[in-house]
């Protein structure tokens, strides 16, 4: 068997019937096996990521970071996580207790299920569904309702403006990453993750970068970090939604928040930079863990660049930013999107080479990106060059006969 | 032109005269007479071009010239209606072509055109002449113009169109519209100056007796088409076998046969127009009128027509007589004929006035003419038409020209006494010669002066033939042409000879050339024609001229009459007749003082005034039969059926329906239509006032209402469909 | 009784408990959280009927969109959030029986219908996605009601725009 | 095997129980809610006919789909109006909206 994961499991369910269970029960118990591996597998990750994160921001603002406890700082993950524990659990009055508890862990929750669908392997992936593009994006949906919810239930004037300046900009966001996201499909013909991954013989970033750079953009808007990272904006809002959340509560949050950014990552490295490709992974044995490893690499590379753009940039303005989307990304999203439709099309009935077909792709990307900004730079100067004139005020004629006297035009 | 084209074409021209004074030029007086005399000279000139075609084409009578056009679709065939002319049509058309053309120019001068407008004369009576003041100074009365001069040339000439309609005709039908047109034409002319009371009442009588004549006229040729189913000349007279079978058929009134009874009743017709005996009192008066009327009318064309309707039909009266036998319709004619003949001539003998002298003597001519052809003088009866038209035209004519004289010495007198009365006049024959001379030669023909005039030929044919077929009828006309030799000598020598026995006849004055010149012509034909008709076997003179009339006319009838035998006796007596009587007339009247009586009144005695008031006849007319229609119309019409019987029917049944409205309304449409109407608007308010609660605002009861009802329904429908399946 | 079964009997009892307690609860956000729970529970029975891509629709267009929206306009327009008496209004009653004879009927007519015992026939490959796609846009099959969904999406996001703007603060 | 009627009748509750939402509730909202409950039972309906009834054609799939759009667009005109009625008029009760009444 290629498969050492294969096996095991054929090996388990044999077990299981050997037992005497019926056939579909033991289905079902595999499935949630499968179910829990992998969610513990992503939640450790996500413990590794607190250590990830404070180094890399320490290391950013040209400091250390936690390195007492453990070889470089690597228990402090633990110890923050027991610190939350050992937090007294406050639910405010007047919260709506049920939707209030709810909340953090439907945060969570919607976080893994986007793991369900990333193949770590060839052969290794939750549920091989064909329209697992989509099924993402349901899943985001999840997520800005744990936000209302917990925005309302915590009966706090700041948390319920948080949770609607949070939920009004990861709606206008997820336009355009829907948009982004059916460009590699596309390409690859088909929604399902498998597919897209096995189609890409040459990283989809290269082919279609535009593509590829609006959606790290709207995702990183949608996990509510780096620039637009105005839910726990503290200078305004407090800390956003999960004000009154405390404790272990507030752990969920965090986490889950670290654990978006990650799955962002891997979405990304499925999606542009095919996912668990890389030399050697056809091997029998060990070609499957390779792809895991290769996954994880992509992905901690994507998740570096968020955190470099979440350490670099100063926060936007809430219209700045709707604005930025509305006016700017959602169009650009639209243009390449149709555009890579019709090439694509347009190459595909005409059989061009694969290597001509990328050029030409990759050359209308750019031109197309450079357009619009351009686009956008003559609209910038143009408002900073009568930013100072007042408004122009319509003169209106009135009968010269009747001398009543007429309105003087304002400006000289 | 075809000459059946220029048959189409005669009667046209008076027409459009008519019409074209009628409608444009009755303002100038010189163009509408200039256009009547034209149209009447176009028509003349076609007709003695069709008449020279006619006598110069053989065999005329077998196929004359006709042409036809369909006029009135009846069913599947047409009526049809068309022009001809044969032998007896030719020479009807002459004398009527001349007669019109001389009447025409000789009313130019009659209705004095050129004198001045009257002093004080209105439309509708006799002109009263007019004052003029010559170059010193000392007025004058002349005479002045007819006011209504154009109006008299238009009627003239639509009378002239209804005459040639009536003559140029191949069937009864159109001949018929000729004969109303003249009838109406006749009262136009006669009431010319309708001012005139008497000329309104003499119009009226004259219509209303023809038109009884017209009436018998009409049934007459509505039996003959329903009989024969056509009304052409050419199917009827001379198709031998729808004559048989004419004769054959018995018809209603047993005795008669249908050609009888159809020809009596024609014969009714010619009575009512040419004034026969018992319809002839219209003629008199109709001398209301302006003379060159009663010339045209009374003498030459209108009444002549009847004559030439009963000449056209004779085949039809005397259908079914074993030769030479007499059939009931020419037994009637012979009887009427001759009794007119006899009873107009002694009427005529007593009248004073000029003009009725000769309207009685036309009458009774007439009765001579319908005595011969009562009796089968077929040729005879045409003959005397042709020259009595002829002589009787120049007649009247001269007696208007006298006339006109004995109004210039009114004028100039001043005095009014009446210009027609003969006692009045006397030795004009110097102050008007050509009048007088014209107007003897008119008398003597009138009277049959023998050898010369034209009247002895045509009257010695009618005794030849009434002493051949009915001797009795010889006797009476033989009297009666005595009587008419004397009132004409009478005439003469009241009129013409003696000494004037007034002022106003010596200073009488000869008339203008346009009166004189037709009396010349005339006078010519009263001669000439006569000897048109001289018969064969007439002692000394018969071989020289041909019988040309009898061969001419003759060939219209299928069987060619055959010239009779001559015999002395009807020849003697008709010398005799003539001349004596012309002698005892001039005895008697030769010199008459003024105011002298009548000199045959003492002699009559009771008789006299008898005949004087023309046997009272208009009395008793007046009596029988004017005087009870008027009461009928009065008292029982107006009275009882008018005002009782209608009006009463009517206020009956206003009455009812009135009560039947008031019924309706208060019973039923009170109470329930208009109930009903307010009790569906009370309902409809009603149940809107109930319902109006449910519609309560609330979107989800409606919902619930919606709802429960649709599942009521789906119940119900569900346990039907169950409960049928 | 099959694992499906059972899957099915638990899902379709949770789904009608939420929806009762949809329509029963005073509060309208948990109206509102109710609510997604049936429609969650709606996109699992898409998936048991294997229409995949309509349960990931239904999850995202519902839950993602409508939901969303309703909780926005409830909190827009909260001002009194504990309003006075029941949530029901007076003629409740009346709607318990005309729903109770609706289900009743469908009922009666759904047990007796015939095709009731219908199994499931196979199902093709997995390309029911491009088909929805092909159908969607083939001008001989469903492509006038696509654009005019379209057209009324279009006027309903402007309809609501216009009512819905605050005249007063243009 | 599950059949057919399970969804009809799961359905069919689903439809009654939205009914009695949309009859009873007070609140304007609530009965968009149960309108929506009413929608999806329908669509619960089309895809199970597609499912049982007639695999190979997706009639059923594509409807559902136009019902997802025509349901998107009522909630968002229905809720526009509620939220301008309830500005105008302070209230959102079905029962006190009735202007329209005699």
């Amino acid at each position: 068997m290629t498969n050492p994961l294969l096996s095991i499991s054929l090996w388990f369910s044999n077990l299981l019937t050997g037992w005497g269970l019926p056939s579909g029960l033991v289905a079902v118990i595999l499935g949630i096996a499968g179910v829990l591996i992998t969610c513990v597998f992503v939640l450790v990750l996500a413990v590794f990521l607190v250590w990830v994160e404070r180094k890399v921001v320490a290391r950013f603002q040209d400091r250390l970071g936690p390195n007492r406890i453990g070889p470089f700082g690597l228990i402090q993950p633990f110890a923050d996580i027991i610190k939350l524990l050992i937090k007294e659990d406050i639910t405010p009055n007047g919260a709506d207790r049920v939707v209030y508890n709810l909340a953090p862990i439907l945060a969570l929750a919607a976080v893994l299920l986007i793991w369900a669908v990333i193949p770590f392997a060839p052969s290794v992936l939750g549920a091989d569904v064909n329209i697992a593009v989509l099924y993402v994006v349901a899943v985001g949906s999840i997520g800005t309702l744990s936000i209302i919810m917990a925005g309302w239930a915590s009966n706090n004037k700041y948390a319920l403006l948080g949770a609607f300046r949070t939920v009004a900009q990861m709606i206008s966001y997820e336009v355009p990453m829907v948009i982004a996201l059916l460009i590699p499909v596309i390409l690859a013909g088909s929604m399902g993750m498998s597919e897209i991954v096995n189609d890409q013989k040459i990283w989809f970033v290269l082919i279609i970068p535009v593509a590829a750079f609006i959606f790290l953009v709207t995702s990183i808007a949608e996990i509510g970090r780096s620039p637009f990272d105005l839910i726990e904006a503290e200078s305004e809002i407090v800390a956003g939604f999960h004000i009154e959340y405390t404790g272990m509560k507030f752990g969920l949050f965090y986490a889950g928040e670290l654990l978006h950014a990650l799955t962002i990552g891997a979405l990304f490295a499925t999606l542009f930079l095919g996912g668990w490709k890389g030399p050697g992974v056809t091997l029998p044995y060990i070609g499957p863990f390779l792809g895991v490893f290769y996954l994880l690499l992509k992905s901690f590379l994507i998740y570096f660049v968020i955190m470099w753009i979440k350490y670099s940039l100063p926060r936007i303005r809430i219209d700045h930013m709707l604005a930025f989307n509305w006016k700017f990304l959602t169009p650009l999203a639209l243009v390449l999107l149709i555009v890579v439709a019709i090439l694509h099309k347009l190459m595909v009935t005409l059989e061009f080479s694969y290597i001509l077909y990328i050029v030409i792709m990759f050359f209308a990307n750019i031109v197309t990106f450079f357009m619009a900004l351009n686009l956008v730079k003559n609209y910038a100067s143009n408002t900073r060059k009568n930013l100072g004139k007042p408004p122009e005020v319509v003169v209106i004629q009135t009968n010269p006969k009747i001398d009543q006297p007429s309105p003087v035009t304002s400006n000289s | 032109m075809r000459t059946e084209l220029l048959i189409w074409l005669l009667p046209l021209p008076p027409l459009l005269a008519f019409f074209i004074i009628i409608l444009f030029s009755n303002k100038s007086k010189w163009l509408s007479h200039s256009i009547a005399v034209g149209a009447a000279l176009l028509s003349f000139l076609g007709a003695m071009i069709v008449i020279y075609r006619a006598i110069t084409t053989p065999h005329l009578g077998e196929n004359p010239f006709t042409s036809n056009i369909r006029w009135i679709p009846t069913g599947d065939t047409w009526l049809t209606i068309g022009v001809q002319v044969d032998p007896l049509t030719a020479i009807v058309l002459f004398f009527v072509a001349w007669t019109v053309l001389m009447i025409f120019i000789y009313s130019v001068g009659y209705h004095n055109f050129g004198k001045p407008k009257g002093d004080h004369d209105q439309p509708g009576l006799p002109p009263h002449g007019s004052t003029v003041s010559d170059a010193h100074g000392h007025k004058q009365r002349i005479f002045s113009i007819e006011p209504m001069y154009s109006r008299f040339f238009a009627f003239i000439g639509l009378f002239a169109f209804g005459m040639y309609v009536l003559v140029v005709s191949n069937n009864l039908l159109t001949l018929f519209i000729g004969w109303e047109i003249m009838g109406l034409c006749s009262y136009l002319l006669i009431g010319f100056w309708f001012s005139k009371p008497s000329a309104r009442n003499a119009a009226i009588k004259a219509f209303m007796t023809t038109r009884i004549g017209d009436v018998f006229l009409l049934l007459g040729i509505v039996y003959l088409y329903t009989a024969t189913g056509t009304l052409s000349y050419q199917d009827i007279f001379r198709n031998p076998e729808v004559l048989h079978n004419l004769a054959t058929i018995p018809s209603p009134i047993m005795g008669l046969s249908t050609a009888a009874l159809i020809g009596i009743l024609i014969f009714i017709g010619t009575i009512g127009k040419s004034a026969q005996w018992p319809l002839h009192v219209w003629l008199p008066d109709a001398m209301e009128g302006p003379t060159p009327v009663s010339a045209m009318i009374h003498a030459a064309t209108m009444v002549s027509a009847g004559v030439y309707l009963v000449i056209r039909c004779f085949p039809l009266l005397s259908a079914g007589a074993e030769n030479g036998g007499l059939t009931p319709p020419m037994i009637f004619m012979a009887v009427i004929g001759t009794i007119t003949a006899i009873f107009a001539a002694t009427i005529a003998i007593t009248q004073n006035d000029i003009k009725r002298v000769l309207a009685y003597s036309t009458i009774s001519q007439l009765g001579f003419m319908i005595a011969a052809l009562g009796i089968g003088g077929y040729v005879a009866a045409l003959f005397h038409l042709v020259t009595h038209a002829f002589f009787k035209a120049l007649l009247f004519l001269g007696s208007g020209s006298v006339i006109h004289g004995m109004e210039h010495g009114v004028y100039h007198s001043g005095q009014h006494i009446d210009p027609q009365d003969m006692y009045n006049m006397g030795g004009l024959r110097k102050k008007m010669p050509i009048t007088f001379w014209t107007f003897t030669i008119g008398g003597l023909a009138l009277a049959g002066f023998p050898l010369l005039t034209a009247g002895f030929w045509s009257k010695d044919e009618i005794f030849a033939d009434s002493f051949a077929h009915a001797p009795i009828v010889f006797i009476i006309l033989a009297i009666s042409a005595l009587l008419t030799a004397i009132y004409t000598m009478r005439q003469i020598s009241l009129t013409f000879l003696g000494n004037p026995r007034t002022k106003e006849a010596e200073h009488a004055h000869e008339s203008h050339w346009t009166m004189t010149y037709p009396l010349i012509i005339l006078a010519f034909f009263a001669i000439v024609f006569g000897w048109l008709g001289i018969p064969e076997d007439f002692p000394l003179i018969g071989g020289l001229v041909p019988n040309f009339l009898h061969d001419f006319v003759g060939s219209t009838l299928l069987e060619h009459p055959e010239a009779l035998p001559f015999n002395p006796i009807p020849l003697i007596t008709s010398l005799l007749v003539s001349l004596g009587g012309l002698l005892i007339g001039w005895l008697i009247y030769r010199n008459i003082p003024n105011g002298a009586v009548d000199p045959l009144q003492k002699p009559l005695g009771k008789f006299y005034t008898v005949l004087k008031n023309k046997y009272y006849f208009d009395e008793f007319y007046q009596w029988a039969i004017i005087k009870p229609s008027i009461w009928f119309a009065d008292v029982f019409v107006s009275v009882w059926m008018d005002r009782k019987v209608i009006d009463g029917f009517l206020h009956w049944f206003a009455f009812i329906s009135m009560e039947i409205g008031r019924f309706l309304r208060n019973f039923i449409d009170k109470p329930i239509i208009n109930g009903f109407g307010d009790l569906v608007g009370e309902v409809t308010k009603r149940t809107g006032f109930i319902i109006r609660p449910m519609q309560t605002g609330k979107i989800q009861q409606y919902m619930i209402m919606a709802l429960v009802t649709l599942a009521a329904f789906t119940i119900l429908f569900y346990y039907l469909l169950i409960s049928v399946r | 009784m099959s694992v499906e079964m059972i899957i099915f009997l638990i899902i379709a009892v949770a789904t009608l408990g939420s929806a009762l307690m949809v329509v029963t609860t005073k509060n309208l956000v948990h109206m509102a959280l109710w609510l997604i729970v049936v429609l969650l529970g709606i996109a699992i029975f898409f998936a048991m009927l294997s229409a995949g891509f309509l349960a990931v629709a239904q999850v995202v267009i519902y839950i993602g969109a409508i939901a969303i929206l309703l909780i926005f306009a409830i909190m827009l327009t909260q001002r009194t959030t504990q309003e006075a008496g029941s949530s029901f209004n007076s003629n409740w009653r009346w709607g318990i029986l005309v729903s109770l004879i609706l289900f009743a009927g469908l009922f009666i007519i759904l047990v007796n219908w015939s095709g009731i015992s219908t199994t499931p026939p196979n199902l093709d490959s997995r390309a029911s996605v491009a088909d929805i796609g092909v159908a969607l846009v083939e001008p001989n099959a469903f492509l006038l009601p696509f654009e005019f969904a379209s057209v009324l999406l279009l006027a309903a996001l402007i309809g609501a725009i216009y009512v819905a703007w605050d005249r007063r603060k243009v | 095997m599950i059949s057919l009627s399970w969804y009809l009748i799961f359905a069919a509750a689903l439809f009654c129980i939205g009914l009695f939402g949309v009859l009873s509730r007070k609140n304007a909202i609530a009965i968009l809610m149960g309108i929506e409950l009413m929608l999806n039972a329908v669509n619960v309906n089309l895809v199970a006919f597609w499912r049982y009834v007639n695999p190979g054609q997706i009639t059923g799939q594509v409807f559902a789909i136009i019902v997802f759009a025509v349901a998107a667009s009522e909630v968002a005109v229905g809720l526009a109006l509620f939220i301008s009625i309830y500005r105008r008029r302070g209230t959102i009760a079905a029962d006190e909206i009735d202007l329209m009444k005699w």
